[in-house]
């Protein structure tokens, strides 16, 4: 069924000598990924550093990552996962036709050039970006890469790793993931985690209008998400807590501002590779932590009488 | 204060074998006697000291990566529902934090050992451990594939690599050191796994395996960590590999070790098809070095999650299965496989693994010196050690077990020759008083004035599993946290560190390296001891 | 034994999961009973007749009235009985249902027949994504029964079934028979892209062209026997699936080969579109 | 006036989490981030201890967190299915509330992963 | 008694209990319908010496068949369903498998006994065969050099009666071979009964035992004309020529209703009929000519 199969950047630092990005553009939206991590490093065992690894890119664009790159593979847009469905099949020895590839973009002589680098890899790795995961496709996109790199592995060492941004994203999958068995997308309203993405997406319960009340912490979706579920919203008591007044403040109900979190809030942040690291602020902020906020209202809510003591849970085995 | 009276007593360390005594408690300790405190009435029950691992896998950047894996067992658990004591969660194979607490709690373990820390993500482990509720913790950092130290071992600095190890256990806040495939995870980084003892491990000359096993026994007897070496062997899994085992414990010429999970290292036979148990010479070989503790690694069959340091070995049974496939590595450290694995009993090789474990539980015969695991989750998940206790104390049960096996699986194990049971006294000593007094806890494990009042009263019952499985109180230092299967409390629990003496200037040395090795700060590098949910700063011991 | 009637008379402002609307959790119900059962709003436990007018009790035969579009499980893991639905019913209708029958009247959500085992589930309106398919992590999706959808469908249709049929009237979105390990999906009216995507074995029929990935093979065209075993099962539904060599002949598309599968996608060129080509 | 220097601060503005930046400061803003990429440095420096905005408004209105957050709290807890959404740019500790938090209330617990 | 001038003999046809099975066989056309037939019903007389005794039991119509197309079911009986299976087996893989376009279907989906059929065919496709369930049915799809060869999962085995028979006596070669002839062909009109040997009789009657140990059965001395000189004849004074018409069916009444027909086909000019039997110990049925003949008394 595939797998995830993944290292920390250290490893990539250390021995990657075949290093690809799909869907990404490092050299602008992780400007240090190449220079301190994946691709000019001297490591260990790649002890020339950039001279000792090829790096391949694959967007729809030429992007600035462009010039880092050995090899660039212009793929037209939405045919990723075709791309990535090829590669696995050319991986393992399948046929494919010529013409069937042009769809992609792509040339048969591109890709199959493409497999014979991988396989001869010591130890490859392959960044994608939201221009993978984010496309048509999606998820699937995101796991094409991930089966490609496990596969990979019945030949020589590779691993795929998703480019996270937004700060401290990852961290918010590691802590939901040791707190309720699952990375997102939560819903505790049986009184124990239930995930079904799709369901309990936020993007789907807004657009759907499931929820009747929200509270938005580190994040802005007013600015980012699609009109319907911003719209959705305004329509609800909405609860904000950012350092800023944002889009999504000006239709809530309730706004807190809060510290920075790194520059003037403390604790820890997780990088893309789930390795954690402290957060150590500079700065002193007039404000409270969104931590400490958070914590207040808990302990508010917590005076109220326990909706669970009216019955929560109805049945004794999951729904 | 609590007084429990009237209940028969098991208390291995101090030799009461089922004694009516009371157990007296305060301030979270044994004492002699208490005043005017409430009381249990334990008559006609069964007290014991609460429960040790020894060996578990709880918390961390493997099993936060395993539950992310298995979405579809947490759906087919019983869930924990929020209440005002307890938060919510799920069970299953890979169970989330605050369940662990509650799963342990809730069958009288107190204490548990998470046994494989990554030094770089110690941290993670850290912030997990905080959130498992009730019992107290300790974890081991993976050193065996550490390459600054297998560089100081190949270049022949023991002491200085004693002064790595020392900064190492203290900078990810550990109690004791890992060994894990020693040489094989640094080999998995490309592909490849160190199979042979004597052999130079992939980009070395002089490391071999065998070295870096001698190397860390020493370093840690030197230190006087109060839990030996925790050894996870070369080849896990691998039929045949009773040889690289027997060599190992050889190998290590009178030093302590725990040698964890035994049972994957203990077959005979040269491929699957002709696996065998070699559980009598490994146990014989146990009767006969005193060196030695071991746990059970004990498989039963069913649904689980398989997850180990032991990269190599987790590609392969990925290979073997076609289930889903996991695999972290983390840079000149360690690495992590995932793969969810069914043991089944018409599978001759798992029929092999189940008969293992309990052969050696049963064989070696110093239950001081094996201990009850399920190397959770890999051979079983820990909430179904009560199955196991009863495997262990009826024989006619372990027969029944072994009705449905083939002639073909039977001809393979010596489980149906053996006819020894466990007594209540033994089954306290492989789950409580042996295991705290291998990881050298001096208050655990016991019931002696001084003790940590951590104590597990059970409802005799003849059904064994049923009686362990369902404590009618669990209190932990002096707190019932468990009454009738309810969870009552939820303290936290305590983190239990050691913090062996290092020379400053070793941080000297290893910032440049570090500096070169690693994509971290050296000073972000160490955990902070406010990470640390109470901590208790353990002794080092005298190991001559 | 008349049906079990019940109206719903006010709508949840979040969504209501009413898993006790089954003819399992009722047949045997008083009528004070069934109005007392517990459903979930939100986080708030309430009756079933705080949302529902209720008529008639101990029947395997349930009638369903009212805009449902906000209720989920309805159905869930039923065994028996007979389930009609007048108006448009939300999330995972009749998931995990092992026999008895569903009829909807209207539109439904995600996830019908999730995980099914058996029994017949008919849309006569558009259906969402995930029909018949295995929940998040599960391994095996629908293991037999069979669902019919008269309109058109969301994603990931069947993905990771095993046995049993889907049948799609309409157009299905991206991902049709993803993972597939068995059953058929039968398409009436072709389907978006990635149809077929890591299939392991089954077989899509399509009676309209459809996008292929390249990842498939195209092998011959033919009419195959068992197709004609199958398009009677189906005309028991009232769908018919042509087969008869003088009508035209299937292009058999072979893949994923990426995964290396064995599932098949049977495209259906009719006679004269089959003679020009 | 006298600079702070925090060697080894971490960077939380992408996924890179650099932990290597020099940060001056002084104890009104951030005055330089060493070893910070332009997007880094952009956002190092972006902030100050101003208080550029109220503690809290509620409906528009300013007033104290204290108030804001009896109001959030009532709003919250009176919902049937409340969401909890965000937790990017937030530390571990924060999300960890958060997501006892949304636990306590019975509501969705979601970050930005689900987009 | 007598039909016309034929004088029914006052005995009974000794038949043995047999395990059978019905397979529906289809074919793009009536042509491989017929090849597809013959060859799997070929060689299949009696289990004295042939792995089972087999037939066309009827000629079905395409919408009679599973999938549309014209159709046959034959039975096959055996003594045990082991063998029987195995004949199954052999004859579908065989005889059928390579016959062009042919298909092959169980004809007792109710009986509980099943052996094996396509599940152990479907090994023919190397790894390339696929199964469907259709209707709660699994059949299994093996590639072949003209498309798919669709076999179902398993057969049915039934019950069945073998060795009714009957013993026509004629006065020449040319009027018992007609006589035959038209009692073959009342048989075959029937459903339930196939009469398996070569155009459903047989010159060839057998006795059981022989001079020669390695033989179980020889021939049957009684009724040859030849040796009516050596040995105790049996045949009707006015008889120089006999034949047998051997029947088995999936029923005892199946039999008798055949037996009937046969009778009334071929009775008229014939001097005898008679049916052949061990004197009752070997067969537990015995199927009395008169009383086989009862209903149709009034002919006489």
């Amino acid at each position: 069924m595939g797998g995830k199969v993944s290292c920390t950047l250290g490893e990539v630092k250390n021995r990657a000598d075949f290093v690809l990005y799909w869907g990404g553009n490092p050299a602008e939206c992780h400007p240090r990924h190449f220079t301190k991590y994946a691709l000019m490093p001297k490591g260990r065992f790649v002890p020339r550093g950039r001279k000792d690894r090829t790096m391949v890119l694959v967007d729809i664009r030429e992007t600035k990552s462009v010039k880092a790159a050995d090899i660039f593979l212009q793929i037209r847009p939405g045919k990723d996962f075709e791309a990535l469905s090829i590669l696995r099949a050319l991986v393992k020895g399948q046929h494919v036709d010529e013409k069937q590839v042009a769809e992609t973009g792509l040339t048969l002589e591109q890709l199959t050039d493409l497999v014979d680098r991988m396989k001869r890899a010591k130890f490859g790795v392959m960044f994608f970006g939201m221009g993978l995961s984010m496309t048509r496709g999606k998820h699937m996109n995101s796991a094409s890469i991930l089966t490609l790199a496990a596969e990979l592995n019945a030949y020589t060492k590779f691993v795929a790793m998703p480019m996270r941004g937004h700060g401290n994203v990852t961290g918010a999958d590691v802590v939901m993931r040791w707190t309720t068995g699952y990375p997102f997308g939560v819903n505790f309203s049986r009184g124990y985690p239930r995930y079904n993405p799709g369901e309990f997406s936020t993007v789907d319960l807004l657009v759907r209008g499931d929820v009747d009340a929200a509270l938005i912490l580190g994040a802005d979706p007013g600015a980012t998400m699609p009109q319907p579920a911003i719209d959705h919203l305004a329509r609800i008591p909405t609860v904000v807590l950012d350092p800023k007044v944002t889009h999504t403040s000006r239709l809530a109900r309730v706004h807190i501002t809060t510290a920075v979190t790194g520059i003037s809030a403390p604790g820890t942040g997780y990088r893309m590779d789930e390795i954690p690291l402290p957060l150590r602020p500079a700065l002193r902020s007039p404000y409270p932590t969104d931590e400490d906020v958070v914590r207040r209202i808990h302990q508010a809510v917590a005076e109220k009488p326990d909706w669970m003591a009216a019955g929560g849970q109805t049945t004794t085995t999951q729904i | 204060m609590l007084r429990i009276v009237g209940g028969q007593v098991y208390d291995p360390a101090h030799g009461i074998d089922g004694v009516v005594q009371d157990v007296c408690i305060q301030d979270g300790r044994i004492v002699e006697n208490v005043d005017a405190a409430p009381t249990i009435d334990a008559s006609g029950m069964i007290v014991f000291p609460g429960g040790v691992d020894v060996h578990t896998h709880v918390a961390g950047g493997s099993i936060n990566f395993a539950r992310a894996m298995t979405p579809e067992d947490h759906r087919r658990t019983t869930a924990f529902i929020r209440s005002q004591t307890n938060r919510a969660g799920v069970g299953g194979m890979t169970p989330t934090t605050f369940a662990t607490g509650y799963l342990y709690a809730g069958m009288g373990w107190t204490t548990v050992n998470e046994a494989a820390v990554p030094i770089l993500s110690a941290k993670h482990t850290h912030e997990e451990l905080r959130d498992i509720p009730i019992v107290d913790k300790s974890c081991c950092v993976l050193l065996a594939n550490n390459e600054i130290l297998l560089d100081l071992l190949e270049a022949g600095e023991m002491e200085r690599a004693r002064e790595v190890v020392a900064w190492q256990i203290w900078a990810s806040k550990a109690y004791g050191v890992k060994a894990v495939n020693p040489g094989g995870v640094a080999a998995w980084k490309y592909g490849k796994n160190a199979e042979q003892l004597s052999e130079p491990v992939d980009g070395y000359h002089k490391v071999t395996p065998a070295k870096i096993v001698a190397g860390l026994a020493q370093i840690v007897d030197d230190l006087g960590l109060p839990h030996p070496l925790h050894l996870h062997c070369n080849n896990l899994g691998v039929p045949g590999n009773l040889t690289t085992t027997l060599e190992t414990m050889q190998n290590l010429d009178g030093r302590r070790a725990h040698m964890a999970h035994l049972q994957y290292h203990a077959y005979g036979g040269d491929d699957w098809s002709t696996m065998r148990s070699e559980a009598p010479q490994l146990a014989d070989y146990m009767n006969a070095h005193r060196n030695f503790t071991t746990d059970a690694g004990a498989v039963l069959f069913g649904d689980t999650v398989t997850i180990t340091a032991d990269g190599p070995w987790q590609h392969l049974l990925y290979k073997l299965t076609g289930r889903k496939w996991g695999n972290l590595d983390v840079e000149n450290e360690t690495g992590c496989g995932i793969v969810p694995y069914t043991y089944r009993p018409t599978n001759l090789v798992n029929a092999v693994q189940w008969a293992v474990g309990l052969e050696l539980l049963l064989l070696i015969d110093d239950p001081w010196r094996v201990f009850l695991t399920t190397d959770h989750p890999n051979g079983a998940c820990f909430w179904r050690y009560p199955e196991i206790i009863q495997l262990l104390m009826c024989r006619d049960f372990r027969r029944d077990c072994m009705a449905g096996q083939s002639d073909k699986a039977l001809s393979r194990i010596h489980l149906p020759d053996i006819d020894r049971e466990y007594t209540l006294y033994e089954i306290a000593t492989i789950t409580s008083a042996g295991p705290a007094r291998a990881l050298g806890l001096p208050r655990k494990g016991h019931l002696g004035v001084g003790a940590d009042a951590d104590v597990v009263i059970y409802d005799q019952d003849d059904d064994v599993a049923r009686m362990f499985g369902h404590p009618r109180y669990v209190i932990k230092g002096g707190e019932i946290v468990i009454e009738d299967g309810d969870i009552r409390a939820t303290p936290e629990g305590r983190g239990l560190l050691v913090r062996p003496p290092h020379d400053e200037q070793i941080e000297a040395f290893l910032r440049p390296l570090f500096e070169d090795y690693y994509t971290m700060s050296f000073d972000n590098y160490s955990v902070e001891m406010e990470r640390i949910q109470q901590p208790e700063i353990c002794d080092c011991i005298d190991t001559e | 034994m008349s049906a079990i009637r019940l109206t719903l008379k006010e709508q949840p402002g979040v969504p209501l999961e009413t898993e006790v609307l089954s003819p399992d959790a009722l047949a045997d119900l008083a009528h004070d009973e069934i109005r007392s059962l517990p459903v979930q709003l939100g986080k708030r436990r309430r009756r079933l007749d705080d949302f529902f007018e209720i008529e008639g009790e101990r029947s395997d035969e349930i009638e369903v009235h009212g805009d449902l579009s906000l209720l989920k499980w309805i159905g869930r893991g039923m065994s028996r009985g007979r389930l009609t639905i007048h108006g448009n019913v939300g999330m995972h209708l009749g998931a995990y249902m092992t026999g008895g029958s569903i009829e909807v009247h209207g539109d439904a959500g995600d996830w019908v027949g999730a995980e099914m085992g058996d029994g017949l589930i008919s849309v006569h309106g558009n259906a969402g994504g995930q029909i018949g398919a295995a929940y998040r992590g599960s391994p095996t999706g629908m293991r037999g029964g069979t669902i019919v959808i008269d309109g058109s469908t969301g994603l990931e249709v069947g993905m990771r079934m095993k046995k049993g049929t889907i049948v799609i009237g309409d157009t299905a979105k991206d991902f049709a028979g993803l993972q597939m390990k068995g059953g058929n999906i039968v398409l009436l009216a072709g389907a978006e892209l990635r149809t077929g995507a890591w299939m392991i074995r089954g077989t899509i029929i399509s009676l309209k062209p459809i996008a292929m990935l390249p990842t498939f093979r195209l092998a011959r065209s033919y009419n195959p026997e068992f197709l004609r075993l199958y398009a009677r099962f189906l005309s028991g539904l009232g769908i018919t699936l042509p087969c008869a060599a003088d009508e035209g002949r299937y292009d058999l598309y072979s893949g994923d080969v990426s995964v290396p599968g064995k599932g098949e996608i049977f495209v259906w060129q009719p006679a004269e579109a089959a003679a020009s080509r | 006036m006298s600079l702070t220097i925090v060697d080894n601060a971490t960077c939380a503005f992408c996924g890179c989490v650099c932990d290597d930046i020099e940060v001056h400061a002084d104890e009104h803003k951030i005055v330089a981030a060493k070893r910070a990429c332009i997007l880094g440095k952009a956002w190092f420096l972006n902030h100050t201890t101003d208080k550029h905005y109220p503690d809290a408004l509620v409906d528009g209105r300013e007033t104290t967190v204290d108030e804001a957050v009896q109001v959030a709290a009532d709003l919250l807890d009176r919902a049937d299915m409340p969401l909890v959404y965000g937790m990017s740019n937030i530390t571990c500790e924060a999300q960890r509330e958060a997501v006892a938090l949304a636990e306590r209330l019975g509501g969705v617990a979601d970050s930005h992963t689900s987009l | 008694m007598k039909i016309g001038a034929t004088h029914i003999e006052d005995t009974f046809a000794e038949a043995f209990p047999m395990r059978f099975a019905r397979l529906i066989v289809t074919a793009a056309d009536d042509h491989w319908l017929d090849m597809a037939c013959r060859e799997a019903t070929g060689f299949a007389t009696s289990v004295i010496g042939c792995d089972a005794e087999a037939g066309v039991e009827q000629l079905l119509s395409p919408d009679a068949t599973p999938d549309g197309r014209p159709g046959a079911a034959l039975l096959f009986f055996g003594f045990s369903s082991e063998p029987l299976g195995k004949a199954l087996l052999a004859r579908a893989g065989q005889c059928l498998l390579p016959c062009a376009t042919t298909a092959v279907y169980d004809g007792l989906p109710d009986a509980e006994k099943r052996v094996p059929l396509g599940s152990h065919l479907r090994y023919f496709g190397d790894g390339y065969q696929k199964s469907k369930v259709i209707a709660g049915v699994r059949y299994w799809r093996i590639p072949v050099m003209d498309g798919e060869f669709l076999v179902e999962e398993n057969a049915g085995v039934g019950e069945g009666v073998g060795g009714g028979n009957l013993i026509l006596q004629g006065e020449t070669q040319a009027q018992a071979l007609a006589a035959a002839r038209r009692a073959a062909e009342a048989i075959a009109e029937l459903p339930g009964v196939i009469a398996p040997f070569p155009g459903g009789v047989v010159r060839a009657g057998s006795k059981v035992g022989s001079r020669y140990k390695q033989l179980s059965a020889s021939t049957n001395d009684p009724y040859c004309p030849t040796l009516a000189g050596h040995v105790e004849t049996k045949l009707h004074p006015a008889a120089n020529c006999s034949y047998e018409l051997v029947i088995d069916g999936i029923t005892e009444a199946a039999i008798a209703h055949a037996m009937a027909g046969a009778v009334h086909a071929a009775a008229g000019e014939l001097p005898a009929i008679t049916a052949g039997n061990y004197g009752g110990k070997l067969g537990k049925f015995h199927f009395r000519l008169r009383e086989v003949l009862g209903d149709s008394r009034s002919g006489e």
